[in-house]
């Protein structure tokens, strides 16, 4: 049970980094992303291409990706969302949907389908207290820790961040202050496809890369989004750890395989029961 | 030279116009205030002036220089401020966090100026940390316009700032008004309830269906029976 | 004034996040009339029209429709009651055309049933083509006729305004509520509007519309309720309350003791 | 390429477009008429195939089964059972904004591939289940597939009939008037949950016939056969490419991309074996490409909407094509 619960952490961090980017593009470019998860995975075989292809260190070749991953995403803005953006948000997503199938399949046709992994052979797990941790969950879960502590800082201190919450709140009132939305939105981006880059190569780290990873993270993403009111960054961080520990534990009674459907039934349960969010929201 | 000086506006929505060539000036130091029945285009003709509403003749001039077709963005950074009449602050930011994004394109430290605005509006210091969305409509309508004022506007536009809101509140917010004003800030203002807001200006307009109809001292436009008989047609 | 109540509102009330709209407020709507709800900006005139029509929800009081209680039923509900309802900008359905914005309101129409449109072509033609003729013969009143193929998205705004006075018409309501029909519209099409409402009163339809022209009001109105802070201040005939000192303190405000 | 192979093609071509056709109309009565967001046109689609597939097949203990019904028995099951499904998801989802029902329907498809997968009894997982039966296949021996070209393409004009048939009738009128704004139609008394749930349903019943036809052609299906690229991408472009909001065009580009998918499966097949993976995954980009121009230069696609929907205004002055995006 504790076991799972660590498990639970490790593995909210992962969702919560990649829902805090979802949420926010909700917010701010009024669409729900859902390239967001192939975004996750184009940054894990970044990574991947750093590590193996140029041999650099795990760190070096990671933060290489997260910054790549983010100019893709913005030149992918400029290249489709931009010019879209005008006809409204069903169009934009029928757009991601379209990114994320050539994102995926771009991968595909570089790294191949087989699964991979950035580091070969089995870590002996540590003994914590009576819990098992790999090393390398030791550090996804510090990382996660570190990033999620970095986003609050950053939205909360820093000019740039207070600029995209105020966006978030008030498009009209943004613009009427000065602030450059163009300028926001490309921060948007660079703040969400950064994140889901990490958490894709956390990701990566904990488990094995595959070209569909993105793709199956796209529900969990989602429900914990939701979870959080769809447009509230803390939110979403809450809705990530809640559907992680709501997926591990759900082991404890179904079949393994079944825990992506776990994030699917509850953020069910939720749309009928409350359907601005666990945490307010404006509806 | 006015500050403000607009003439032959037209504008509007779509392809309606709501404003067919309104003339205004407003002078350094004044307080203008902006009174008319309901659909007479007063707050388009705000939204005019600071490039939200597409003008489509006429001229705007501000300080000199020609604003005409500018954008809000643009219009800011030339000392010129706006406060809408609904939805006026980050509901989710606190005081402080609203009162830096009206500084957001001033580079330098904005600490003074919202120290300028604890001692303009005392309520906001006390509530400095608290988030804008909390707040009573009243005191909302503080936080925008000290929002609007980080940037030390030489002009700045209100929009219906005692709307909705008790009448010991509207009269405190007009109060504000004046000592704003008596900071050297030049207003244009729309006022719903025009004798107040004409009783607090030194010159008035009377616009109806989107035209000027009468232009005067506030308190002459206050004492003029007209006014209410254009009000209510007829 | 001897005729019967069609509309009454008792008590309504309804709050938006701390803020009364609708505070307490009363009025009722006398059949065949038009019936002018005026009053200053924020006086809670569309949010009361949002309640009578079921876009809304009242937090307490009660509407009736010739006695019958509506709050709390569903707009689509209403309307089928016999309430139809203008929105103060056009809402067309645009890549429709100008026949079919209309051939789409009439209730009950047997094609709308999934298997009748399959099962029984024969019989949904025949409607059909009751309701085609009864759409032009709407169009022609309203003078659109000659638009009929056009998509709605390609109208003017004052021939949307037209079209949406028609698409009301097409359900053959007996109580027409119209949000602001002089907003952006001409002074030549504001009186053709004027003479619709006026034979369609004649017609025995009754009206009630929220509008700031005060011209349009004094017009056609034969009686006005003036509403102030989300209450019904005064009611009257429109030259009586347009000389009603509340009103015109309501529109003027009072000075404070400021300055 | 011989005589044969090309009319081998020919068969295939109209077997799959046909099939593909039929969910591209199942989806146009969803997206192009009332504006509903199905993303999960594969979970609807695999359905159809696994429901017709147990129904028909004799007694088989690897899986559920042993049902031995007629062909017709078991596509109409398989319609019926995606029917219920949309109405499942349906009703928590469609009185809240488009974009929930898009991310329910990818849940419910993503779902149904897990069961389908792990649930052996039911479905016999990843080995699939085979032997499906083929209607009329001894009678018809070497010239099976013309016979089930025949009777694709006769299901797709039937489908494409019944759905004109409402389409063009005031229940058509009242879908695109959803889809033009809710609040109109509710303002003028029209129950809009109660319209879009049947829009939901009635697509769904038509993707789940497809599915069913698949199965019988192919007599073999496992988990893989509906990774969403195949069973709902696709779809899509199929449906942005001949232009929603037109039966019609739901056909043409179910035939048009079909042609664009299978030509590139020829290009891949002459590339030397090591790319054959890589040139799937390329195929694919292709395909995602298609629709990003597709969405940039002509959204309304290859046809667009026709401007007329009644039936009786059809007479009147005949169908135009409505302009460009309005």
């Amino acid at each position: 049970m504790a076991q799972l619960i660590l498990y639970g952490l490790i593995y909210g961090g992962i969702i919560s980094l990649g829902a805090i980017g979802l949420t926010l593009i909700a917010r701010i470019l009024r669409f729900s992303h859902f390239a967001h998860g192939d975004m996750m995975a184009l940054g894990a075989y970044l990574a991947l291409l750093f590590r193996v292809t140029l041999g650099l260190p795990m760190w070096a070749a990671a933060i290489i990706a997260v910054v790549s991953t983010a100019v893709a995403a913005i030149a992918i803005d400029r290249l489709f969302y931009k010019p879209l953006r005008r006809t409204g948000p069903t169009i934009l997503l029928i757009a991601s949907v379209g990114v994320a199938l050539v994102l995926r399949h771009v991968i595909q046709f570089f790294w191949g389908a087989a699964p991979q992994v950035y580091q070969r052979g089995v870590e002996r797990p540590w003994i914590v207290w009576g819990l098992r941790i790999r090393p390398v969950q030791a550090w996804i879960l510090v990382m996660a820790v570190l990033l999620v502590v970095g986003v609050w800082l950053f939205l909360q201190k820093t000019k740039t961040g207070k600029a995209m919450r105020a966006m978030a709140d008030n498009m009209d009132l943004a613009a009427v202050s000065g602030i450059d939305t163009e300028r926001m939105i490309v921060w948007t981006w660079v703040l969400g496809a950064s994140l889901a880059a990490a958490a894709g190569i956390m990701l990566g780290l904990d488990t094995q890369l595959r070209p569909a990873m993105g793709w199956l993270m796209l529900l969990p993403l989602f429900a914990a989004a939701i979870l959080g009111g769809l447009g509230n960054p803390y939110g979403a961080i809450a809705g990530g750890m809640i559907i992680a520990l709501a997926q591990e534990l759900s082991t404890l009674v179904f079949n393994t395989a079944y825990k992506p459907a776990v994030s699917f039934v509850l953020m069910v349960l939720l749309l009928l029961l409350r359907p601005q969010g666990l945490f307010g929201g404006k509806a | 030279m006015a500050l403000l000086e607009v003439s032959g506006l037209r504008a509007g929505y779509a392809e309606v116009d709501i404003l067919h060539g309104v003339q205004l000036t407003v002078q350094a130091g004044e307080i203008v205030c902006v009174v008319g029945p309901n659909g007479a285009g007063k707050s388009t003709l705000m939204k005019a002036i600071f490039g939200l509403v597409p003008v489509r003749a006429g001229r705007i001039v501000f300080q000199g220089e020609d604003i005409t077709g500018l954008g809000p963005a643009q219009i800011v950074r030339r000392g010129m401020c706006y406060v809408p009449q609904n939805n006026n602050v980050f509901p989710s930011l606190t005081v402080e966090e609203n009162l830096e994004m009206g500084a957001f394109i001033h580079p330098g430290d904005f600490r003074q100026k919202m120290e300028e605005m604890f001692e303009l509006f005392p309520i906001l210091k006390e509530r400095r940390r608290q988030k804008a969305g909390n707040m009573s409509g009243g005191q909302q309508q503080m936080v925008a316009m000290a929002r609007a004022l980080m940037l030390d506007p030489k002009l700045l536009l209100l929009d219906e700032p005692t709307a909705g809101l008790s009448p010991k509140f509207a009269e405190l917010v007009l109060e504000k008004v004046v000592e704003i004003n008596q900071r050297g800030v030049s207003v244009l203002m729309i006022e719903q309830n025009a004798r107040a807001g004409l009783a607090i200006s030194h010159r008035g307009y009377v616009l109806t269906m989107g035209r000027n109809r009468l232009d005067d001292t506030g308190h002459n436009l206050m004492a003029n029976e007209e006014v209410g008989r254009l009000f209510l047609g007829g | 004034m001897t005729a019967a109540l069609i509309l009454e509102v008792h008590n309504l009330v309804k709050e938006f996040g701390g803020i009364r709209a609708v505070d307490d407020c009363s009025f009722s709507v006398r059949e065949g009339s038009i019936t002018g709800l005026i009053g200053p900006n924020g006086a809670g005139k569309t949010t009361a029209f949002n309640m009578v029509t079921g876009f809304i929800r009242p937090d307490r009081g009660e509407i009736r429709f010739r006695g019958e209680r509506i709050d709390r039923l569903p707009p689509h509900v209403i309307f089928r009651k016999g309430i139809a309802r203008t929105f103060q900008i056009p809402r067309e359905l645009r890549l429709m055309t100008v026949l079919e914005n209309l051939m789409l309101v009439p209730m009950n129409q047997g094609g709308e049933g999934l298997w009748r449109s399959w099962f029984a072509p024969g019989r949904v033609r025949e409607e059909e083509e009751r309701i085609y003729r009864r759409a032009i013969e709407v169009l022609e009143f309203v003078q659109l006729i000659h638009l009929k193929d056009e998509l709605a998205a390609n109208l003017s705004v004052g021939q949307k305004k037209l079209l949406e006075l028609a698409r009301v018409l097409m359900a053959d309501p007996q109580l027409i509520l119209l949000d602001e029909p002089a907003a952006g519209v001409n002074p030549t099409l504001m009186n053709k509007l004027a003479g619709y409402v006026r034979s369609l009163r004649d017609q025995g339809k009754t009206f009630l519309l929220v509008e700031h022209n005060m011209d349009l009001v004094a017009d056609v109105c034969d009686w006005v309720i003036v509403m102030n802070n989300g209450r019904r201040l005064v009611e009257g005939k429109p030259e009586e309350v347009r000389r009603h000192p509340e009103v015109l303190e309501a529109y003027l405000g009072g000075a404070y003791a400021a300055s | 390429m011989e005589w044969g192979g090309v009319v081998g093609y020919g068969l295939f071509l109209l077997i799959y477009g046909g099939i593909y056709a039929i969910s591209a109309l199942g989806l146009n009565v969803q997206w192009g008429y009332t504006g509903l967001f199905n993303i999960g046109v594969g979970g609807f689609f695999l359905v159809g195939a696994y429901t017709s597939a147990i129904m028909t097949k004799g007694p088989d203990f690897s899986h559920l089964g042993g049902f031995g019904q007629p062909f017709i028995v078991g596509v109409l099951a398989g319609g019926v059972l995606a029917a219920l499904l949309a109405l499942l998801i349906g009703i928590p989802t469609l009185r809240l904004r488009g974009d929930y029902l898009a991310i329910a329907t990818i849940g419910i498809a993503e779902t149904l591939r897990l069961i389908v997968t792990n649930e052996q009894w039911l479905t016999a997982g990843v080995w699939g289940i085979g032997g499906i039966p083929k209607p009329l296949f001894s009678t018809f021996g070497s010239a099976y597939n013309a016979f089930y070209a025949v009777l694709v393409l006769a299901a797709m004009v039937l489908v494409y009939f019944a759905i004109e048939r409402g389409i063009r009738s005031p229940w058509g009128r009242v879908l695109k008037a959803i889809r033009e704004d809710e609040a109109v139609a509710q303002a003028v008394g029209k129950d809009v949950f109660r319209f879009k749930l049947q829009a939901l349903v009635l697509g769904a019943f038509f993707m789940g016939v497809a599915g069913a036809l698949f199965a019988h052609f192919v007599g073999y299906i496992s988990p893989e056969a509906f990774e969403p690229m195949n069973a709902t991408f696709l779809v899509w472009v199929m449906l942005i490419v001949g232009g929603s909001g037109n039966s019609k065009g739901a056909i043409l580009g179910a035939f048009i991309v079909w042609v664009i998918w299978s030509g590139t499966e020829f290009v891949a097949a002459a590339l030397p074996p090591a790319l054959g993976p890589r040139a799937h995954a390329l195929r694919i980009v292709l395909i995602g490409l298609l629709l990003m121009v597709m969405l940039l230069v002509r959204p309304q696609g290859v046809l667009g909407e026709e401007r007329q929907v009644s039936k009786l205004l059809r007479q009147e002055s005949g169908s135009r094509q409505a302009s460009a995006g309005g």
